[in-house]
């Protein structure tokens, strides 16, 4: 079992929004589908997220945002990650997004833009189909 | 239902209550009535209760008198029909706003006809200039029908027809239609609407004297009740008089004198009651006062059961049962902020769910303004599945079963139906008082004053006379196909060209005489539909035989 | 009574329509997932007594409203809560409202603000303006409330961590108005614990938060008599999930450990009691959503005879704002939620609420456009003024349904009061995670159900369109950060550093007391101490609340 | 990055390099054998700390406040924190960043969670490979936080010098029912949450098992704590910096560091021995015959297990013969 490894996923919270059982019901879902989850409890600043990406040497970031901040916040998330020189994660929020700021989310490099009443079988099979392979 | 105890410790308490709250003043000061200007108490309790039977008034759903509903399992088996009443233009354009609402979770369809068709003119007859498909479907032969339900499986649907004078016709050229499909005329599921009398009462599309009318619903309910088993022959509309402006009360009241009307009719003719009851059925509107609307459905079915059983001695629970459609109200939209009207159409959805519907039509916001768009088409069904599927109203039957207030309302309503019935009654019967205008008058009376409080402010109508904003209207109105009239006459005049010329003129010769004769018209008439003979040339020849009703009739 | 038993009929008449036509497929259950019976009829009220369970309007238990009059007397009070942007913004909004016939206003504050940051700091980036209004100091308080009679005029403030703050600020305006404070009136949120449940905007431990909140209490009972001192909140916890029980449960569990704080600290029940207020979420289950408002009502009034002793009818009858489910709300279809939010907004109407806000369609959105606020609105009024439901006072009493699961929300209630008091109290639960982990086990109950469609929502799972939505939505306006630091960074310029200071430092002195801080709050806003720099001070002397895991 | 671009990253105490040089030894990948290898000769610097303790006993609000109290004394720290795997979906929500968010923008803090991915020890098996990791890159303590139920507690012990047991006021019964082995394992014991009722009475319960406890030279202190404040914090800290001079030191420490190195060969085996035994067993196909016979009645479980064992030797004897190299045991 030792040889197997699950696909580790960092679930962040980032800016001051306190609403979190969208970002824990994907969390417990994924945790169900296998995969290690870790996460990192509400109000993270970019700079937090980042690191914990580093750290943890995840594959996959997702961040939850209900607050409408997400145009602010997520290109300083992409930025602290650039620092780091962490390049090789696959990006997915989801929240309250306006449809017409997914194309800009995704120019950041978010390959998922999730909004209210998606499944997370649709985030399992996102993320199954899209982390990235690590040696 | 209580005991006398409980009841007598409550009037005491009541007496204590209602005393404090008029020391108090702080009730508003205007009449608390329902929009049947019936008064309504500021609080029920169990004394107004007293004399209720559970047994005799409300019992079980599925049982007599079907109070609770005529379902034992409600809508736990099967919810409503969510039926969506479309048709406009020709039938191409009809028939493909039908496989949209298909497609989008409508379970049965309901055909609107435009003027000419329900007046029985065809569409190049000089009466029908002009109104070619503007609130409905142009009709004129079974060319027409077999283009409207292309694609449509008339064996697993059911059709509702709002149809009347005509109605026959339309009937015939709808089976005729079906068994082109190859659908025997055995297994066809659905409804005419074949209601004449409402038509003297409130919507005046009427053609011929009562009596020839009726005598032709005789027909059609004999004809469905031998070899129609699954077929509604007629639909007793209150609809149409609320609309006019009658109240709940009335609506109730004379439908339901309607009703018993046609099953006069039908005895005289020497059919059995419990072959032909059953499949009458009845069509309601349900508008916003809330509670008195439930409470009006509850009623009617009671009222129903107790006629049937104790004055018709109909054996047959199921000529018992009221089945009946509802649809939400059209004059309670308001063109001023119509986005508003989504609102009063899902609370009046409720109350017809709440008050157990068997089908249900909700009206689309846009409809005070133009034909609905199909997206507030959409928007209208998606009302019913809302309700449906996440209100939970319809996890348990007759969940308002029980309520003081409810259970009272119910008693009301049914009291003052079984006065206008006495009322008529003294009048000589429904002909009688049609002719004398009584069901016209009482309804206008009630729409002046309707019309009176809302002037007055006494009545809000949210955004027309209070919280009235001023911006222009944008909404985008229905386009109709522009070449539909010309496509539609031009079929119309290759169905004549083209047709069995011999076959037509002796259809019609042999209709002619079963007319005159007595006869059944109904086998008649679905052979006139198969030879290609028109709505109007049908229509005129009935014209001929039973003259016209003259429009002088309504005050 | 009926001589067949619903019980027989079920075993014999029931079952026998179900083999012909089976039961749909579908869940028949309660949000608790507690069954729904087929039927209910006269024998589930087989041992119900009028009195015990119902009484009468304005009479204990209350069950049947509040008032003897009702809607009789005055509709609901329709409170659309708004806010977002600066100060200035969202004072046109509240104009607008008041325009169109609103009778309430509800403040939405900024997250920054929620959680004592002001708007120039670090924190606070990306997130002024953007959730509701941006207040930091006096100023802020007064250009919102510009032109608004506060006198007249009833104001809630959704604030919590930061609630005595905010409304020192309220009455530090009010008086520049130069209003008569007796006669000021509205709510402070100020439910702090279900911040640590569900909300997240907390800021301190939950010791020195509760004494606030009772600071609270204390103060307005002499100085502010008509304002309603918390709103004890179970909304929150109901949108994270919980179901209709829970969120009753929950909230009077932390209701009682509210009022033991305030009685801790030397009050009496019948002194403050009457100033508390409830806050319930109306979701999609229609009856027993009013079954919720009544038992919650009936609840009450026996927590506060029973275990408080009380004596004043005022303080045993629950008075309660709704809001209509946020959570039920969907992007997909946004107008499908007109008709949503029209079904919960007539259940909290027949459940008898005291004051009501709608959702706008468009919230899963982004922040509601105006045109839907009003549409919104509108459909609070069509309620009041056309369906005639409020005619009539509690008018499904007796309906065998809603007062047997009027009856059962009741038991389900007192469970979970009960099992919490046995761990220890709100307080404890929270610090173990216990009320987090039942609210997420409902969550993700629910979940499942709708991605095993068991759970239809329409639109989402079922009736699915392939169209794309993109109506018009609301954006707040990018320049507010800005704008905002240059208020700030003037306001420092020009008032009296000095004042400012000595008041912080009363307030750092009282940190370690038992004083009540209220009026050496009002004192420091008056003095233009910003919000972020009070807490600032307070996050030194108390540290900061973090969360339990709890997944 | 390979194996040696990650040994120079691990050693300059890149982070990056950390973070995907743990990714690999907890995979018991190739290349995390080759990096564990090639690290192990630059360990031994760290201090390093298990903490351990029943569920909510506090351990991660305890590791924040002892890596506050580190941080204070100017050493850097890296913690291991481990949480369960289901035991059903293998998938595991790893939460202690959220206790030490304050610590997680400190440069001189690396955090790392782990799932223990089912091991039977339930600590995950390359736990301690993490620990050399960590210990390599230069951190002055390297702190292991385990799940806290079961056996794990046992196999804390040889991840770490130093292992520091964690109770709480009130768990009376739980430390009567202490399995010896666990005392015997714990340097330090730590009352943690001591400002609740009943810590003496823990403090004294524990005493009393000490005394009946085979102890060698080392006798654990027991301390009080409140980790939420961090009183009693730094006690702890100068306790666990006690045990690491002693086993610096003393006479007994040499043997006590021989022992933890035994231990940590013997754990590793065992573990490698099960399952490679079991991976034979599934591949001859003997075992699914013999859970014919057994569920048939035929046989009885206890001669299945011995048959099997017979056959898994017999594999194995052959493989020995063709490859003895002690690598090929280890894989």
């Amino acid at each position: 079992m030792a040889n197997q490894r699950p696909i580790r996923v960092l679930i962040a919270k980032p800016g001051l929004d306190g609403h979190d059982r969208g970002a824990k019901v994907v969390a417990r879902a994924l945790r169900d589908a296998g995969m290690e989850v870790i996460y990192t409890g509400i109000r993270q600043t970019p700079g937090m997220i980042a690191e914990a990406a580093l750290q943890e040497d995840v594959q996959v970031v997702g961040l939850s945002i209900l607050s409408g901040a997400h145009l602010e916040l997520f290109p300083r998330v992409i930025e602290e990650l650039k620092s780091r020189g962490v390049d090789d994660v696959l990006l997915f929020c989801g929240g309250i997004i306006p449809h017409e700021d997914i194309g800009t989310i995704e120019t950041l490099g978010f390959k998922g833009v999730f909004g209210p009443g998606t499944t997370t079988t649709d985030i399992i099979e996102f993320v199954r189909a899209h982390a990235p392979v690590r040696a | 239902m209580f005991d006398e105890r409980t009841r007598e410790a409550a009037r005491a308490a009541r007496a204590r209550y209602d005393a404090e709250v008029a020391a108090e003043g702080r009730e508003q000061e205007r009449p608390f009535v329902t929009t049947s200007g019936q008064p309504v108490r500021r609080v029920y309790d169990p004394t107004d209760l007293a004399g209720l039977d559970y047994e005799r008034d409300i019992g079980l759903p599925g049982h007599y008198p079907f109070t609770r509903g005529i379902h034992r399992t409600g809508y736990r088996a099967r919810t409503w029909t969510i039926r969506m009443f479309a048709g406009f233009g020709s039938a191409e354009e009809t028939n493909g706003r039908y496989r949209y609402l298909i497609d989008h979770g409508d379970d049965g369809l309901s055909v609107a006809f435009d003027m000419p068709t329900l007046m029985g003119y065809d569409h190049d007859e000089p009466e029908a200039a002009g109104e070619f498909g503007r609130c409905g479907v142009a009709v004129d032969s079974l060319a027409d029908m077999e283009i409207l339900f292309d694609r449509i499986p008339l064996g697993a649907i059911s059709t509702s027809m709002t149809i009347n004078s005509p109605a026959a016709v339309i009937w015939a050229m709808f089976i005729a239609a079906a068994e082109k499909q190859g659908v025997e005329r055995g297994v066809l599921r659905g409804t005419l609407q074949n209601d004449i009398l409402k038509e003297y009462i409130a919507q005046n599309e009427y053609i011929y004297p009562p009596a020839e009318s009726m005598r032709l619903v005789v027909d059609t309910i004999e004809f469905a009740s031998r070899e129609m088993p699954l077929w509604n022959s007629i639909s007793i509309s209150g609809y149409h008089i609320r609309e006019a402006g009658s109240t709940a009360a009335q609506e109730l009241a004379f439908t339901l004198a309607d009703g018993l009307e046609y099953v006069r009719w039908c005895l005289e003719r020497g059919l059995d009651i419990d072959e032909f009851a059953p499949r009458l059925s009845f069509f309601f509107n349900c508008h916003n006062d809330f509670f008195e609307e439930v409470a009006k459905f509850r009623a009617a079915r009671r009222i129903w059961a107790r006629e049937m059983r104790e004055r018709f001695g109909a054996k047959s629970p199921r000529s018992w049962l009221m089945r009946f459609h509802t649809q939400t109200a059209g004059v309670s939209l308001t063109s001023q902020q119509p986005e508003v009207n989504l609102i009063r159409t899902t609370l009046q959805a409720l109350a017809g769910v709440l008050g157990g519907t068997q089908s249900l039509h909700t009206n689309s916001w846009d409809e005070a303004l133009a034909l609905p768009s199909e997206k507030a088409v959409r928007l209208a069904l998606r009302t019913q599945q809302v309700i449906e599927h996440e209100s939970g109203v319809v996890n348990t039957v007759d969940p308002l079963g029980g309520s003081y207030f409810v259970e009272s309302l119910t008693n009301e309503m049914e009291r003052r139906c079984l006065e206008y019935f006495e009322e008529i009654e003294r009048r000589g019967g429904v002909l009688p008082a049609i002719e004398a205008g009584f069901f016209q008058s009482e309804i206008a009376d009630a729409s002046e004053r309707y019309q009176r409080e809302i002037e007055r402010r006494e009545r809000v109508i949210v955004g027309v006379n209070d919280f009235a904003i001023d911006e222009p209207l944008e909404i985008p109105i229905l386009q109709m196909d522009p070449q539909g009239e010309a496509r539609h006459l031009e079929r119309l005049r290759r169905v004549r060209a083209t047709r069995d010329p011999d076959r037509a003129r002796r259809a019609l010769r042999d209709l002619e005489g079963a007319t005159r004769d007595g006869e059944n018209v109904m086998p008649y008439l679905i052979e006139a539909a198969h030879a290609y003979c028109t709505v109007g040339e049908i229509c005129n020849l009935w014209r001929r035989v039973f003259g016209e009703q003259p429009i002088s009739l309504s005050i | 009574m009926p001589s067949k038993s619903n019980h027989e009929w079920l075993n014999a008449t029931y079952r026998k329509a179900v083999e012909r036509v089976p039961e749909r497929d579908a869940l028949f259950e309660s949000s608790s997932g507690e069954a729904v019976e087929p039927l209910y009829g006269p024998e589930h009220l087989a041992d119900w007594n009028y009195h015990e369970k119902l009484g009468y309007p304005g009479e204990y238990p209350f069950t049947r409203g509040v008032q003897p009059t009702m809607y009789r007397g005055r509709l609901w009070t329709m409170r659309q809560y708004a806010g977002f942007g600066d100060a200035e913004e969202s004072n046109r909004r509240y104009q607008f409202l008041l325009q169109q016939g609103q009778t309430g206003l509800s403040v939405a504050f900024d997250l920054p603000t929620q959680i004592g940051y002001d708007s120039d700091h670090m924190m606070a980036s990306g997130e002024v303006g953007k959730v509701g209004v941006a207040i930091s100091s006096l100023e802020d308080m007064e250009t919102l409330t510009s032109g608004i009679p506060l006198e007249r005029i009833t104001t809630s403030m959704t604030i919590n961590a930061t609630a005595p703050i905010l409304l020192a600020l309220y009455v530090a305006a009010a008086k520049k108005q130069g209003a008569d404070l007796r006669k000021i009136g509205g709510t402070t949120q100020n439910d702090i614990l279900k911040e640590y449940i569900a909300r997240g905007t907390y800021i301190f431990p939950p010791r020195p938060s509760l004494r606030l909140i009772t600071d609270v209490f204390a103060w307005c009972k002499d100085e502010l008599p008509e304002w309603n001192t918390i709103s004890i909140s179970g909304y929150h916890m109901r949108e994270a999930g919980c179901t209709a029980a829970q969120e009753l449960a929950f909230t009077f569990a932390n209701a009682i450990e509210y009022v033991d704080a305030a009685i801790g600290g030397g009050l009496e029940f019948d002194d403050f009691a009457p100033r508390l207020a409830f806050f319930w979420a109306c979701h999609s289950n229609f009856l027993e959503e009013v079954a919720k408002f009544r038992a919650s009502r009936r609840i009450w009034a026996r927590i506060a005879q029973e275990r408080y002793g009380s004596k004043s009818a005022r303080s045993q009858m629950l008075r309660f704002h709704t809001q209509t489910g946020g959570a039920t709300l969907t992007a997909q279809q946004p107008l499908n939620n007109v008709v949503r939010t029209a079904l919960q907004a007539l259940s909290a109407v027949l459940g008898g609420t005291q004051s009501l806000h709608t959702n706008s369609y468009d919230e899963a959105l982004a922040l509601p456009t105006e045109s839907a606020v009003e549409l919104a609105l509108r459909t609070q009024q069509i309620i009041g003024y056309e369906t005639g439901v409020g005619d009539v006072i509690d008018p499904l009493a007796g309906s065998y349904y809603v007062e047997a699961l009027t009856d059962r929300i009741e038991r389900e209630s007192w469970a979970y009061i009960e099992r919490i008091e046995d761990i220890g109290g709100a307080l404890v639960g929270i610090e173990q995670g216990y009320q987090q982990r039942e609210i997420q086990e409902s969550a993700y109950r629910l979940q499942r159900l709708a991605e095993q469609k068991q759970r239809v929502v329409v639109g989402v799972n079922e009736f699915v369109t392939e169209t794309v939505v993109n109506p018009e939505i609301m954006r707040v306006d990018p320049g507010v950060d800005r704008r905002r630091a240059a208020q700030l960074e003037a306001l420092r310029k020009r008032r009296d550093g000095d004042a400012v200071e000595r008041s912080l430092q009363k307030i750092r002195a009282s940190a370690s007391t038992d004083e009540n801080m209220m009026p050496l709050l009002v004192e420091a806003v008056e003095a233009y101490a910003t919000v972020g720099e009070i807490c600032g001070v307070l996050r030194e002397e108390w540290g900061e609340y973090r969360e339990v895991l709890t997944i | 990055m390979q194996a040696a671009e990650l040994v120079e990253g691990v050693l300059a105490g890149n982070r990056r390099a950390l973070a995907r040089a743990i990714s690999h030894v907890e995979a018991d990948s190739p290349t995390g054998r080759e990096l564990q290898r090639a690290l192990y000769p630059r360990t031994g610097r760290a201090q390093t700390i298990g903490i351990t303790g029943s569920a909510g006993a506090g351990k991660s609000t305890l590791v924040g406040a002892v890596t506050r109290d580190e941080r204070r004394r100017g050493r850097t720290v890296g913690i291991v924190a481990v949480d369960p795997s289901s035991p059903f979906s293998h998938g595991a929500i790893l939460g202690d960043r959220i206790r030490m968010q304050d610590l997680t923008s400190d440069p001189g803090v690396f955090l790392r969670s782990m799932a223990s991915r089912g091991n039977l020890g339930g600590l995950s098996e390359t736990a301690t490979g993490v620990v050399d990791v960590m210990d390599a890159a230069g951190y002055d303590v390297v702190i292991i936080e385990t799940v806290g139920a079961g056996q794990d507690e046992v196999e804390v012990a040889t991840a770490a010098q130093t292992t520091v047991l964690v109770t709480n006021p009130g768990a009376g019964d739980e430390i009567q029912s202490m399995k010896a082995g666990l005392m015997e394992v714990a340097q330090v014991m730590v009352v943690n949450k001591a400002d609740l009722a009943g810590a003496d009475t823990a403090v004294t319960q524990l005493r009393a098992l000490l005394a009946i406890a085979d102890l060698r030279a080392w006798r654990p202190p027991i301390l009080k704590a409140v980790a939420k404040t961090g009183e009693g914090v730094p006690e702890l800290v100068d306790a666990i910096d006690e045990h690491h001079a002693y086993l610096r030191s003393h006479e007994h420490g040499d043997r006590e560091r021989r022992e933890l190195a035994r231990k940590q060969i013997v754990a590793l085996a065992r573990a490698a021995l099960h399952r490679q035994a079991l991976e034979t067993a599934e591949h001859s196909g003997a075992l699914a015959a013999l859970v014919d016979e057994v569920a048939g009645r035929r046989r009885d479980p206890r001669s299945a297990a011995e048959i099997l064992l017979g056959a898994v030797k017999r594999e194995w004897g052959e493989a020995a013969l063709a490859e003895p190299t002690p690598e090929n045991a280890a894989r």
